[in-house]
């Protein structure tokens, strides 16, 4: 089979699904069902952090997932304090954020705080734990934190309940590494797909309260929210694909099992 | 038609030329994309790190004690002159040195320690569950952790009883290799979801 | 004096991390020791790693065929452990190419792992006493893209149908290009890396994977640099502890004892 | 500059920060947050060594006749980034965020789309059951892939079942016992690194 076959046949594959939906049911798994929990049982007026840890490359999964964390965190009156470590991440992140918080009428300074970019994971997320406004004097914006309603009275790890990495990368590893063992705060793991399965151990161990892995996660985010959204549409494209790719695998070894047999 | 839009499907286009070959266009656009990007990192690092974190102090609030660092910083620099580049060695010492001295602790409480005793199970099986699987899985995760290590044990020969054990390891191996294929599968199939929803959606308004 | 110093430190200590403490303490302790032993032996004992052995069958066959061996260290830059690994591999592999008289292309992707490559072959061909045979002009610089990087190798695949490809390094989301066009023109493929994702892709599409530290110890295993074939030893004895202290805290909390786990919480 | 300098402020820094770790003193953590805010600042100057190099680079190639078109539109990217961040802000709606969230996004999103295409090639062409791992590895990721789309439900309930069982249970072990072995590795680094045993970072 020639190349220009497989890539039609793999845009095929993805593509009619999402003009003919097959109307296929979801299952939610208990990881993403904990981490739901975790943060629906927060009390309403807590606060916690939600650090945007990836770049645009995987943004067609971290979007979803991020659009459905942040939903539910300001559905329940949380207020988010928020932050990246990756460069790209800030304006990702801060987007995101913008249009959420529009959603759910959220004031800027009162319900929710963008801090911005900092350099070196490790001085920053241990920075953090003493003092957020001297790790960052100012914000995204240029607000000096002291003005800021939410940032008086939240200062550092002690007034957070919880920490939520959305990453395509290690940062949640970093969080747990660093902020969990020292401050004893819980860590909640949003990821890619790519990057799930090395999460597991921590999982299993309790250092992560909950796991969402790539486009599905936030499929049975979305269905545990009530409210579909990008992960869901995708999931029967992604279906296809999966179908595809396990049927040209099982086609490529035959092939050549009948070439060496001749 | 929005601006907006119609560049990002024709830069998508760009790149998606290189499914051909390699050629100008996906050329044209790989380097606008290193250029942008390195661009967007310096604005926000100036803007929102520089700015609040050294020259605001050092000016308006005459904080002197931002000098030191600072100084530390620029040495950072003189690897951009080769005869001067060793002088970045202080101050890259400092940043590794800073580095390995938390990563310890952390490592070993988070990655060893933690680990360890979240492996430490009782393999009575609690009332309520079957109680069969339950044994079961304590000892795939007993026997699929020391297999694994087994296999990276490199002071002994793999023969015999450590062979066979390791041997058990590569099969562990395998299985979490496996399932991290599946879902590097996934997510490199949800990148491209994403961009042919952008496509057929966003600029084309195919899809409702 | 001294012991006022350890009485302050002793009345401040954070009792809650002392298992930490001890644990630091130990792995020191045998990370020096072992250090120690390997400069003053000069080598310590470690197995023979099969991959090493698959990388040797393959420029073989390479030899025999009368084709080229293809040797690159993927995206790493110089300081990163593997691609380090991935030279003093190189080194011994082209003592056998350069012993055999087979070709060794060598595209890079990174100006500085060139030199250091081009430094390492022509060292190893002159202790081979092939200093003449030395072709510094097929080990290049490619280009510093990471698509543009595999297309490029892979038109010298595809151009001079390599015997062996040889993928030890830092590799990324190219690999998959790279290994699949190996596999068109049948080349035998190695690799070896220690990341995750793509050692799921390498163990599929190649005839042999180093997996992880296997990459480190081959590497320790050839060079003999006490500073690596130490610190594994170390890593070896603190991995049979491990496995002592995690059957241990299974049988104790199946007797119903939490003592031994607690030891090793956090606080 | 002796070479000892740098080994000496390394394994002072490191020390410090270890005895901080185990040791409850104030006069400690002020210094403490001192040393963090340092290597934030220190860290930021290596990235910029890391973009001023790339610039260097390109400056040198736009000399290049074949390479100088390219060269020149990525220092056109850079240099439109900062006059439009720099000057026009960077919040929604300004120009710094539109070539943001036009350009650099979806070029990078696209670029890593790419892999889908990779993958499915590859899976025809590359992927080979050539040992018994190798099958179990395939057997495995097949698996998983079916369990983890609603499709997979479709055909068996058994099959999520299972893919869920496999990644808490098998997988999840081998990946602890990986997880031990780089936090062994890394310790043992760390260790080198203070001892002054390791010194590739310093170029030696």
């Amino acid at each position: 089979m020639r190349r220009e076959v497989i890539y039609i046949l793999i845009v095929a594959a993805i593509t009619v699904p999402l003009f003919l939906p097959l109307g296929l049911k979801q299952r939610i798994t208990p990881e993403v069902e904990k981490f739901y929990q975790t943060v629906e049982e927060l009390p309403a007026g807590s606060s916690v952090i939600v650090s945007f840890d990836f770049e645009a490359s995987t943004v067609a999964e971290t979007k979803p997932i991020a659009y459905a964390v942040l939903r539910q965190l300001f559905s329940k009156n949380v207020s988010v304090i928020s932050l990246s470590m990756l460069a790209e991440g800030t304006g990702l992140g801060y987007d995101f954020l913008t249009k959420i918080t529009q959603e759910y009428n959220k004031k800027y300074g009162e319900d929710y705080v963008f801090l911005g970019f900092r350099p070196q994971y490790q001085a920053t997320i241990l920075g953090l734990g003493e003092d957020f406004s001297r790790v960052f004097p100012r914000d995204y914006l240029g607000n000096g934190l002291s003005s800021l309603q939410l940032t008086q009275k939240v200062k550092n790890y002690a007034d957070v309940a919880m920490i939520i990495s959305i990453a395509d990368g290690d940062l949640p590893q970093y969080w747990v590494d660093y902020a969990q063992t020292r401050y004893q705060k819980k860590v909640l793991a949003a990821v890619t797909a790519v990057m799930a399965t090395t999460y597991y151990p921590y999982l299993s161990s309790g250092q992560f309260s909950g796991l969402v892995g790539g486009l599905k996660g936030a499929a049975e985010y979305e269905l545990l929210l009530g409210q579909p959204g990008l992960g869901s549409k995708g999931m029967e494209a992604q279906s296809l694909g999966h179908i595809l790719i396990i049927l040209l695998i099982i086609v490529g070894n035959l092939t050549l099992l009948a070439k060496r047999n001749k | 038609m929005e601006l907006g839009t119609l560049t990002a499907a024709i830069l998508t286009l760009f790149i998606f030329s290189f499914l051909y070959r390699d050629n100008p266009f996906y050329k044209f656009a790989e380097h606008l994309l290193v250029g942008v990007s390195v661009g967007y990192f310096l604005v926000i690092s100036i803007d929102n790190v520089l700015l609040p974190k050294i020259t605001e102090p050092l000016f308006q609030q005459k904080d002197w004690s931002v000098l030191l660092p600072l100084l530390a910083g620029a040495l950072i620099l003189t690897r951009l002159i080769p005869a001067w580049s060793r002088w970045s060695q202080i101050s890259l010492a400092l940043v590794i040195g800073v580095g390995a001295g938390v990563a310890i602790p952390a490592t070993l409480q988070a990655q060893i320690l933690i680990q360890m005793k979240a492996t430490m199970f009782s393999i009575i099986p609690p009332e309520g569950s079957s109680a069969l699987l339950y044994i079961f899985e304590r000892v795939v995760i007993l026997v699929g952790l020391t297999s694994v290590l087994a296999y990276f044990f490199f002071s002994k020969e793999h023969k015999g009883a450590l062979g066979s054990y390791a041997k058990i390891g590569t099969y562990f191996l395998m299985i979490f290799f496996g399932a991290t294929f599946g879902y590097t599968v996934m997510s490199r199939l949800s990148l491209l979801i994403g961009r042919v929803q952008f496509l057929l959606g966003d600029w084309l308004k195919f899809l409702n | 004096m001294d012991l006022l110093i350890v009485q302050i430190f002793l009345l401040s200590f954070n009792n809650s991390r002392l298992n930490i403490l001890i644990a630091l303490v130990i792995a020191g302790l045998l990370v020096f020791y072992f250090i120690r032993e390997a400069k003053k032996k000069g080598a310590l004992y470690l197995r023979p790693i099969s991959g090493l052995t698959a990388i040797e069958e393959a420029v073989g066959r390479a030899t025999e065929m009368g084709k080229a061996v293809l040797y690159t260290t993927g995206l790493g830059k110089m300081e990163r452990v593997a691609t380090i690994a991935s030279m003093n591999i190189l080194g011994n592999v082209a003592r056998k190419v350069a012993s055999y008289g087979t070709p060794l292309i060598i595209p890079c992707y990174d100006p500085v792992v060139m030199a250091v490559a081009q430094e390492v072959v022509k060292e190893s061909f002159a202790k081979e006493g092939k200093s003449e045979a030395y072709r510094p002009e097929n080990i290049y610089f490619v280009t510093q893209s990471q698509f543009g990087y595999a297309a490029a190798v892979d038109g010298v695949m595809v151009r001079e149908k390599p015997a062996a490809n040889l993928f030890l390094g830092t590799f990324e989301a190219e690999s998959l290009i790279l290994a699949e066009t190996g596999n068109s023109i049948g080349a035998i493929q190695i690799a070896g890396t220690d990341s995750t994702i793509q050692l799921s892709f390498f163990i599929v599409a190649c005839d042999y994977t180093l997996i992880g530290e296997e990459l480190f110890a081959a590497s320790g295993y050839l060079s003999g640099d006490p500073k690596i074939t130490g610190s594994i030893k170390a890593q070896d004895w603190l991995k049979i502890f491990i496995t002592l202290a995690i059957i241990l805290g299974v049988i104790f909390s199946t007797m119903g004892l939490d003592f031994w786990s607690n030891l090793f919480s956090l606080k | 500059m002796p070479l000892r300098l740098p080994l000496l402020v390394v394994s002072i820094s490191a020390l410090f920060m270890l005895v901080q770790f185990f040791v409850k003193a104030n006069f400690l953590d002020s210094a403490y947050q001192e040393v963090l805010d340092w290597v934030q600042i220190i860290y930021l100057f290596t990235l910029w060594v890391g973009a001023l190099n790339l610039i260097k680079l390109h400056a040198k190639k736009t000399q290049d006749k074949r390479q100088a078109f390219y060269s020149l539109v990525t220092l056109a990217g850079i240099l439109l980034m900062l006059i439009f961040g720099l000057s026009g802000g960077k919040a929604t709606g300004s120009a710094f965020n539109w070539v943001f969230e036009n350009v650099q996004v979806p070029l990078q999103a696209t670029m890593f789309s790419l892999l889908a295409f990779f993958v499915a090639s590859a899976a025809y062409r590359g992927f080979r059951a050539r040992s018994g791992e190798a099958f179990i590895l395939l057997a495995v990721a097949s698996l998983v892939m079916l369990g983890r789309v609603p499709i997979g439900n479709l055909i068996s309930e058994r099959i999520p079942d299972l893919a869920n069982w496999i990644l808490n249970f098998p997988s999840m072990a081998a990946r602890r016992g990986i997880l031990i072995g780089i936090g062994l590795g890394t310790v043992a680094t760390a260790l080198r690194i203070i001892l002054g045993i390791e010194r590739t970072y310093l170029g030696k």
